[in-house]
């Protein structure tokens, strides 16, 4: 059996109304032993203070609002080559959720950047870089919502994704030429493991996991969501022309 | 030279409009789109032009044969009808002679100079269609060509569709008035569309349904009906 | 091909002059500065590689609207559709008539408007430079957008939205060449960067855009 | 008249939102100053208040021909003039649907992107209020603005070139209010001013953006 | 009730189109506008909705009383076709009832839900047409009604003229083609209109000549032939 199976509405619904409740049950033993353990039983290092127990908000959603555009690149990458409705509706349904993660990164770290930098915003690299994604979200909602058939709106938002991927690459690039940066990569860093004391990585790690899953429930809740309009349309359609 | 469209299905807006549609056309011949409102026509027409990919059957016809005129006509206003008629012309490779020709044949030549925007609504009809003749291509598909248009000039527009079908050329005009050319008509019912079937009206719908099944690709959100 | 550049070129400057206009929204747009951040010298003279290149970026997207949406309205989109000229070509065509009369206007205005701004002197041959490589790409980014937008009625602020954030390299590279340039430092790679945005923009671009306008004409 | 409003309303949001349009294009115009300006904080943070005003006045600018060009172009201006509504009252209607879809969300945006360009703290408080009392003028000038320039095809950049100078004296008394109000200067003076020139746009521009649309119809 | 036009000189774009226009219409009675393309029918039609000021002559009718129906339909094409209906109606001031029986009688009922946009040419214009029903005019000032229009459609329409004509109510239509409609004509020739003369064809320009002398003001530029 090929996985492009699932592009078919009828047994995509189907699976995905089996996995729903698995998959509920599985965000919330990670998502909330993991924010629970970060914010209450991880001790507070000595020279971030209490403000450091926003990492378990801060680092998830940033790393959920990246991959979350990823997928939908993927998945518009699909639509463009092979058709499949399922795998477009997927992107859409993504975007409001990427939307959502970033601004929780971009507020989150806001609010840590007071008492750390003394400053709620700075024009670093990565914050801005944030930024941009910020607006390419928005842009790709608003060509959605614009067009009014679902098809063209489908193709249309693909193309802005990808040609959008490219620049939005080339704008991350593009700061790395101004002299300052603020943010903290090396010190906490996920791919350097050993710089983090294993106290605040554990919990860490796992309400990464709790997002991850988190995101994944809310993209199919979404995706269901949206293949039941396109299906109410379909039958308005049909019921208009009899 | 010749025009077929088998077993035609059309959308407009994502939502079917026609299908079954079968017709043939011949150097020399005309027909007309007849069809209440609403029924498909210009969404036809745009198919055939290639503006939209037809949903199933087969569209056969050389390359580039096809001239498209459209509700709108595709004006500059503040061009004069000349430079409008000169900018097609350049396009579509036509001679400057043509442009004369063109202008004379739909009584435009006094208003050559004048910018389009201050044309009245026939005048603008009038230099909408005067563009076919720069378009030097065989199969004329139109879409209510005589809006607006005076029985004078009326009478011009058809006599230069006669002089196109004479040379050889085709033509297809959905319209809702009689223009007085000898043409057959292709009525479109919702659904479906036959010219074979126009004649024998009532006959029930056993006789061609077998050999013009439609190939409607599977809209894969109609057909599930126990969304889960 | 040459006649669909000559006609839009005519349409623009014939357009209540389309041609000066861009030209003018820059000229206001830098005007404006003053007033709004005040008349220090020295202040405006820092920003002023900035503020030229954002304003000439904001002239380049007003302008944008135009490049499609009123060849779609009056059906003339339709027809050259289906006319003998690929799309392609069409697209690439619209967006040199676009930078031939935006682009390249601003950048003649460009060094004139630095005098009001206090743009250092090293500054100039830089600014002429940065612009000449860079708003290439801005027209033919804003004729991307303008084709996804082409079927949405008024879509000029959702145009903006679109494109603003593609134009962001651009601007970067552009606005760091020319600042790096002024004050006498090493401005090679944010010049190869802009000049190398603006070639890849132009190759790959109009085949692009030709494909969402084939989409939006359905 | 009402019905009216409403019916403005309904088309902003429902047009591809041209609602979160303006605010949008707002949100994207700040962004692009650091990037061309450069990031400096302390150097953003002086600028910041002029660079907020010219950023509104911009926003505010790009959806002014939107307010009649589209009733133009469809006949609904054509009929809304033989309809028992005045046309001075269509016109204060028009432009205070145009405020409450522009400048309003404008005006509750501003201190959030304020915290972008590290606007000092004390500037908050008379951000919205420069802005409250200001951007109703934007929205009127604009909507006379509009009105000269209905009957010109595409006449967005014609629109911008007569709009903006308009502009100026509102630009230039709401950024002053603002800049002295952060540092606790009194601004009595520019604030009143600025109050001034909107009621006086409010209370006069209707009749003449009337009477403008009564000859551009003609 | 009725409408006096005495004398009406029209200009478009600067330029003097008509002159020398007379009729009256009384309640129940309707006239046809013809002429050929560009005769200025348009331009007749825009003066007596008071869109633009005549040249000269005088206008005779109620405050407020005239519909007009331009080629445009005046359609948001975002809104519904409910949504613009009501829209109408409450600039009006036309109760909610009103509304359904527009839908109605324009055969648009299936259609009041779906956007305006979506609606095929004939289907936008029967739309417009509801429109003048939530006027409450009483004069209908229509341009090419029946534009798009299928036969079925017209026949709509021409029963809606003769209900509103039953009612008391005027019309003034330009057309091309025949509604069916027992109404006067008012036959347009360049430079000079009146119906009394439509039927005394090539009686020579003597007559009223005298009598309607339209009083055209100077044009400060028309005479100076000898401007240095
Ligand atoms: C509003 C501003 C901020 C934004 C947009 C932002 C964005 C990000 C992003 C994109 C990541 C990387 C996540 C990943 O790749 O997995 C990240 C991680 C992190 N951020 Fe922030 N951040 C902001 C403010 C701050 C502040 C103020 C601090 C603390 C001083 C901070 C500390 C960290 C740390 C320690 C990490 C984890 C290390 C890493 O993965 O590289 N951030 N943030
Ligand atoms: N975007 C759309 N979404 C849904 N339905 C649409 C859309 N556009 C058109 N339709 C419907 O498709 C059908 C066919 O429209 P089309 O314009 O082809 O009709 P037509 O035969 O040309 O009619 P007319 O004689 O009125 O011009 C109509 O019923 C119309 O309502
Ligand atoms: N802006 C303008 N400048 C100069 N002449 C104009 C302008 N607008 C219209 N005209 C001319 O005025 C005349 C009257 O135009 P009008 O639109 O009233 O004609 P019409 O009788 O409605 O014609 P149709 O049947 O084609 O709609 C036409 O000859 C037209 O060319
Ligand atoms: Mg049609
Ligand atoms: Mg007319």
């Amino acid at each position: 059996m090929s996985i492009w199976e699932y592009a078919n509405p009828k047994k995509f619904m189907e699976t995905t109304a089996r996995l729903m409740p698995w998959l509920v049950a599985l965000t919330a033993v990670t998502l909330i032993p993991g924010l629970v353990w970060g914010y209450f039983f991880s001790p507070e290092a000595e020279n971030f203070g209490t403000s450091v127990k926003i990492i378990y908000l801060h680092v998830p959603s940033a790393f959920i609002a990246i991959n979350a555009w990823i997928m939908m690149l993927v998945a518009s990458l699909i639509w463009l080559v092979r058709r499949h409705h399922v795998s477009v509706l997927a992107a859409k349904a993504a975007a409001p959720i990427g939307l959502t993660m970033t601004l929780i990164a971009l507020i989150t770290g806001a609010i840590w950047g007071q008492p750390m930098w003394g400053t709620w915003w700075a024009w670093d690299p990565r914050l801005t870089s944030f930024l941009v994604l910020f607006i390419f979200y928005l842009g790709y909602m608003a060509l959605w919502e614009a067009i009014e058939n679902p098809d063209t709106a489908a193709d249309l938002t693909s193309i802005l994704c990808i040609v959008g991927s490219v620049f939005a690459l080339l704008s991350r690039y593009a700061t790395l030429f101004w002299p300052q940066g603020l943010h903290q990569d090396a010190s906490l860093s996920l791919d350097k493991a050993e710089h983090v004391a294993d106290v605040y990585h554990r919990p860490l790690v796992l309400s990464i996991i709790g997002f991850v899953l988190l995101f994944i429930t809310l993209v199919l809740y979404r995706t269901r969501t949206e293949v039941r309009a396109r299906r109410l349309k379909a039958l308005q359609a049909r019921e208009r022309m009899a | 030279m010749e025009l077929e469209v088998a077993d035609l299905a059309c959308a407009r807006g994502g939502v079917l409009v026609l299908e079954g549609v079968n017709f043939r056309l011949e150097a020399g011949e005309a027909l007309m789109l007849r069809g209440p409102n609403g029924i498909g026509k210009t969404t036809l027409l745009r198919t055939l032009a290639g503006l939209q990919p037809p949903l199933a059957g087969r569209i056969g016809m050389a390359d580039e044969a096809l001239a498209y005129g459209a509700h709108a006509d595709g004006l500059k206003s503040t061009l004069t009808a000349l430079e409008n008629l000169r900018f097609w012309a350049r396009v579509h490779g036509t001679g400057e002679g043509e442009i004369g020709r063109a202008l004379e044949e739909f009584n435009l030549a006094d208003l050559a100079g004048r910018p389009a925007h201050s044309l009245s609504a026939g005048q603008k009809r009038r230099l909408g269609l005067a563009r076919l003749l720069l378009t030097g291509r065989a199969i004329w598909a139109l879409d209510e060509p005589t809006v607006s248009l005076d029985a004078e000039s009326v009478r011009l527009f058809a006599r230069a569709v006669e002089r196109h079908l004479a040379g050889g050329g085709m033509a297809l005009m959905a319209t809702h008035i009689d223009l007085g050319l000898a043409a057959r008509a292709l009525d479109l019912t919702p659904f479906r569309a036959d010219p074979d079937r126009a004649g024998k009206a009532g006959a029930g719908g056993a006789d061609g349904a077998g050999a013009g099944r439609v190939r409607v690709p599977h809209d894969p959100f109609a057909g599930a009906e126990d969304l889960a | 091909m040459i006649a669909l550049l000559v006609r839009d070129i005519r349409l623009a400057m014939r357009a209540g002059g389309g041609f000066g206009l861009g030209l003018a929204f820059f000229l206001i747009a830098v005007v404006l500065v003053p007033f709004g951040v005040g008349p220090e010298g020295g202040l405006l003279g820092t920003i002023a590689p900035g503020i030229l290149w954002i304003a000439a970026l904001l002239a380049c997207l007003l302008s944008l609207d135009r490049i499609f949406t009123l060849d779609y309205e009056d059906g003339s989109l339709d027809l050259l559709a289906t006319s003998p000229l690929p799309m392609e070509g069409v697209v690439a065509m619209k967006a040199l008539a676009h930078w031939l009369t935006t682009g390249l206007p601003l950048t003649i205005a460009a060094p004139v408007l630095g005098l009001l701004l206090n743009l250092p002197e090293s500054a100039y041959y830089w600014l002429v430079v940065t612009f000449l490589l860079g708003t290439p790409a801005l027209s033919f980014i804003g004729t991307f957008g303008a084709a996804l937008t082409v079927g949405v009625k008024r879509g000029g602020l959702l145009l903006s939205l679109l494109v603003l954030p593609l134009y962001i390299p651009s601007l970067t590279f552009g606005a760091e060449a020319l600042r790096r340039g002024a004050e006498g430092m090493a401005n090679t790679v944010p010049l190869l960067m802009l000049a190398g945005i603006t070639l890849g923009t132009i190759a790959l671009l109009p085949f692009v855009a030709a494909q969402a306008i084939r989409i939006n004409l359905r």
